[in-house]
């Protein structure tokens, strides 16, 4: 059995660093984009990769009262998860890395290991902070983990597959996804944002009120390493939402432009409202996110049975 | 009721030029009534110490050298300025002014905020007098 | 409703308690009162709805000749200007502040440095009557060090935690702490 | 942990150094959940010893003293100072002087309006809104600047007077400004009063009744959201205040919605003052002389700060320096509703509620200063310097 091809996959592409090069980018598309929403100029362009090596230079500080071991750990975990998953999604419009029936599943568990790290890290510590933070943390991933599942359930079903490759393949041929599923194309995008806790889905770690939330006590390598997680999450996310939704990713050109597309709506959600309570957050998502989705769903599957 | 009612604002900005200042590249002239760095005319001055007395801030010292002729020397401490003006306001004779040109004050070492304003020879002479007492007693400082 | 009538309203008011009242300006009116009737005063300003207690004044009036030895041996001795206005005796005053409109209601409570057993003055607080004294009773305690009996928070609220007793800033006998290092 | 003991409380705290807090102040919040039980507040850490301070100084160096108390209102302090010292000198201001004064205080209430609408936005975590409040509020500063010469610290007042004038150059730049401030305002009315995601985090949130307002002795634009009828200018006009008169706005709802829409109008209220005065500018000298020593007696000067009234109590005993200066700031009447407004709020909106009574720490301590270190030995400016000198030798 050919060895290089899995080394090439997991520490070059599209896991390991050419994943990491475009989480850098896309955060920093982010960054930017929000910047001239808000009639400001933005940082430049290297200003993520410069965040990042500022962290992971400096001094990891271990607080006192925390499993050390755990504490170390989590942030490496959770960028694991994240990496993990890039393997099984279609970065650049090409075939995925690794491929199987149902790691769609897979995917969605391993993107949802970031939050649960940052609970856990944030629970690790004595910070009152925190523990605050890590409440709300966990607290969002039970509001928004079901209507964001649900909203990608919809196209699996259409295509009859939980097969990322398959869904994405079937979406190419057919009218986008967003025009006969809009609702669950919206809930997508608006899970995917309480996901990274975008504003203003941002209160688990709402500066105002918590500092940093539940990485109040991270510093240097750990916050580092949960901050370029998150990019790369962001980066899978766009993609999956584009490939289902925005008539698949085939090539990388279709795929820059569809996932930046999404950026800029997602930069301006985020530049748009103000934040919502962790209450707000919940009651948002149960009983509007995921009774929409349902319905949906609901329709999805009495439409298909009739065809079958 | 609405919700996204900045919608306009923020598309509207994506084609505008971003209204950040980019200070050190590009640089607004300041207004022309602006206060900035103290400037004192020697010619003028007759001694009053009016500007003293009003000083908040102990920011400037007349040291007299020849009180029939004149000759004064002003210590600015730029440091210890705040800007406010009341010794322009209190000169009966016009000899100090704040400079709307000169604001960039900021300096790496202590030698920039002490300022000697009047005749040249008599800064000269001041100075060589002050390091004379420094070497005298080097306990004080 | 006239800026005469307002303060004649409070003068009737509070008629029981004056011992001394005083038009300083047209729109300002100085009530004498003892310390033991302050909060009966208050309450009846209160009650009828006399405008709102807008501050409290601790005023330090250290007598002509030099008083009493400081209360503590770290207090330096009082530094009395020789212009300050002759009062027969040292006294601090606490001006409590009542607005109406334009009219303005101080009652002024005298507080003599001679009937005060080693430099404690007690005051009562008017707290029950007018909540909002709370934050200013504190500022009275620190900075003057005047007792408010009753009041219900004591926790120093602007001097730093670990702040001398019995140094009291904004007193006439405070001129700043002791340069250590020259002694 | 044993269930036995009794349940711990969670206390979080906020500050002294904290990002929802631009300044020091500590507040220490009793939560279950996400309920605030019980809340304190610990003031002092920019205390700088300016009440004792003015004792020491002259009133030319006061007036520069006093107005550096508070970064925001700075010329309300010097103007409540300025208008105290000349009614005790018996000294009658040029009415020219007053109405430019009066110029200055309401483009400055216009800065800490807009300033007050980005901070309380991004506590509430609006930062779009913060960010182009304050982009717009760049051109009051600029306005400031030009006529004054400073952004902040304008020290436009002098005792007995202004020291600057209005020319028609800079009237033409102020009514521009205020034109295009106005339209901008309308806007963010519209986006406080309709933005149903704003409104979530504003309706209801820290509501203050009618009587819990006048128990508290609430002030300012705090007060008249809850509908008190106060507001110094209206009720005791002092400056040019009695030629070009104000109106009074009051809303009855008391929650922070309300004191958005107050400060909202006030904004527009200001807007046509400034109109107003620059087309009525009385003609005549800006500034009149006035004796260094001011004569023995005692004064009481209240004006209308953008945070609510502020009061100086000023005392004078013939000399050039004042006996005693005493400076209740608006900020400090408010707390008290604060602490007691907390109680039973989300976490989530505390800081929205410290940010509606636009709270100045800086205003609240002022006092006295003291160099010490955490053993009992005081440590004098001169020790500090030497301290100082050896470390970086």
């Amino acid at each position: 059995m050919n060895t290089i091809f899995p080394v090439i996959a997991i520490l070059f592409f599209p896991s390991g660093l050419f994943i990491l090069a475009s989480g850098l980018v896309y955060e920093f598309v982010d960054r930017k984009l929000v910047a001239r929403y808000q009639n400001r100029i933005g940082p430049r362009w290297f200003q993520p990769l410069a965040d990042l090596f500022k962290l992971l230079a400096k001094e990891e500080f271990i607080p006192k009262g925390v499993q050390p071991g755990l504490f170390v750990a989590l942030p490496v975990a959770a960028l694991a998860g994240a990496l993990t998953a890039a393997l099984y999604v279609p970065i650049l419009g090409l075939r995925p890395a690794y491929s199987f029936s149902g790691d769609l599943i897979v995917t969605l568990y391993l993107l949802s290991m970031m939050t649960l790290c940052i609970g856990l890290a944030g629970a690790n510590t004595m910070d009152r902070f925190s523990v605050v933070g890590a409440t709300r943390a966990l607290t969002q991933l039970f509001s928004y983990e079901a209507p964001f599942l649900l909203a990608l359930l919809g196209p699996a079903i259409m295509a009859g597959s939980w097969q990322i490759s398959t869904i994405n393949t079937y979406a190419q041929g057919r009218l986008w996804m967003i025009v006969t599923q809009p609702i669950g194309f919206v809930v997508a995008i608006v899970g995917l944002m309480g996901k990274l806790e975008l504003p203003p889905f941002d209160s688990p770690e709402a500066e105002t009120e918590i500092v940093a939330g539940a990485l109040t006590e991270y510093s240097g390598r750990g916050l580092g390493l949960f901050h370029i997680g998150r990019d790369v999450e962001l980066v899978i996310g766009l993609t999956l939402v584009a490939a289902f939704y925005l008539g698949g990713l085939a090539n990388p050109l279709d795929f820059l432009i569809k996932t930046l597309v999404l950026l800029l709506i997602t930069a301006g959600l985020q530049s748009l409202f103000a934040r919502l309570r962790i209450d707000q957050t919940v009651g948002l998502w149960w009983r509007i996110g995921a009774m929409l989705a349902l319905a949906q769903l609901l329709v999805l599957i009495i439409l298909r049975g009739l065809r079958l | 009721m609405s919700i996204g009612a900045m919608l306009g604002d923020i598309v509207n900005s994506l084609f505008k030029k971003p209204a950040t200042e980019l200070y050190p590249f590009e640089r607004k002239p300041a207004p022309e009534k602006f206060r900035g760095k103290l400037f004192f005319d020697p010619e003028k001055c007759s001694g009053c110490q009016l500007c003293i007395k009003d000083c908040p801030s102990d920011a400037i010292e007349l040291i007299t050298v020849d009180k029939v002729n004149k000759r004064f020397v002003m210590r600015y401490n730029i440091d210890r300025c705040t800007f406010c003006a009341q010794c322009v306001q209190n000169c009966r004779f016009k000899c100090l002014n704040m400079s709307n040109e000169d604001w960039e004050l900021a300096s790496i070492n202590k030698e920039a905020f002490e300022v000697y304003y009047g005749k040249e020879e008599d800064i000269a002479a001041l100075l060589a007098r002050s390091t004379e007492e420094c070497a005298e007693a080097p306990g004080k400082g | 409703m006239d800026t005469d009538t307002i303060l004649q309203n409070a003068e009737t008011l509070l008629n029981p308690w004056v011992t001394e009242a005083k038009r300083p300006e047209v729109n300002r009116l100085d009530i004498y009162i003892s310390a033991s009737n302050l909060l009966a005063a208050v309450q009846s300003l209160v009650d009828a709805h006399w405008g709102h207690l807008s501050a409290i004044t601790g005023l330090d009036r250290p007598a002509l000749a030099p008083m009493q030895p400081a209360a503590k041996p770290g207090e330096p001795a009082a530094a009395i200007s020789a212009t300050d206005s002759p009062t027969p005796e040292g006294k601090i005053e606490v001006l409590y502040h009542f607005c109406q409109g334009p009219a303005i209601l101080t009652l002024r409570v005298g507080l003599p440095y001679s009937q005060t057993a080693n430099a404690r003055m007690v005051i009562p607080s008017i707290c029950a009557a007018a909540p909002a004294a709370s934050l200013y009773e504190r500022e009275l305690m620190e900075m003057f060090g005047i007792d408010v009996e009753g009041t219900p928070v004591t926790q120093k609220l602007v001097l730093p935690d670990d702040w001398p007793e019995g140094v009291y800033p904004l007193r006439k006998s405070f001129t700043g702490f002791p340069d250590k290092s020259e002694a | 942990m044993n269930p036995q003991h009794p349940p711990e409380k969670f206390i979080l705290p906020i500050g002294p150094q904290h990002p929802a807090l631009k300044e020091p102040g500590h507040f220490e919040f009793t939560i279950d959940g996400e309920i605030v039980k019980d809340a304190t507040v610990r003031l002092g850490y920019v205390h700088r010893g300016i009440e004792k301070g003015t004792e020491a100084r002259n009133y030319n160096q006061d007036l520069y003293l006093l107005e550096r108390i508070c970064g925001i209102c700075s010329h309300v302090h010097a103007t409540a100072f300025a208008l105290g010292v000349e009614k005790l000198a018996g000294v009658t201001v040029p009415p020219r002087a007053q109405a430019i004064r009066t110029l200055v205080a309401e483009l400055e209430r216009v800065h800490s309006h807009l300033l007050w609408l980005g901070v309380c936005a991004h506590e509430g975590g609006f930062d779009t809104l913060f960010m182009y409040s304050w982009r717009d509020r760049e051109t009051v500063m600029d306005i400031l600047e030009g006529l004054t010469g400073n952004r902040v610290n304008y020290s436009a007042n002098i005792m007995g007077g202004v020291k600057v004038d209005v020319d028609d150059k800079t009237a033409d730049t102020i009514r521009h400004g205020i034109d295009y401030l106005e339209g901008r305002t309308h806007h963010y009315m519209k986006v406080v009063t309709t933005d149903e995601t704003f409104l979530g985090r504003t309706r209801d949130i820290g509501t203050m009744t009618y009587e819990q307002a006048i128990r508290l002795d609430a002030v300012g634009p705090t007060a008249r959201a809850s509908g008190v009828r106060a507001d110094v200018r209206v009720d005791a006009p002092y400056a040019g205040y009695p030629d070009f008169p104000v109106d009074l706005i009051t809303e009855t709802a008391g929650d922070l919605a309300a004191r958005f829409v107050v400060r909202i109008n006030e904004l527009f209220v200001s807007y046509q003052l400034i109109r107003t005065i620059l087309d009525k500018l009385p003609p005549g000298e800006i500034s009149v002389r006035i004796p260094r020593r001011i004569p023995e007696g005692e004064t009481i000067s209240r004006v209308e700060a953008p945070r609510g009234e502020l009061f100086y109590f000023i005392r004078s005993n013939g000399t050039d320096k004042p006996d005693r200066v005493k400076v209740r700031t608006p900020s400090l009447c408010n707390w008290a509703s604060v602490m007691e407004l907390a109680v039973g709020h989300k976490l989530a909106d505390m800081p929205m509620i410290l940010a509606g009574i636009d709270p100045c720490f800086s205003c609240n301590d002022r006092l006295i200063r003291v160099n010490r270190r955490g053993d009992s030995q005081l440590w004098s400016w001169e020790d500090l310097r030497r301290y100082g000198i050896e470390q970086y030798k």
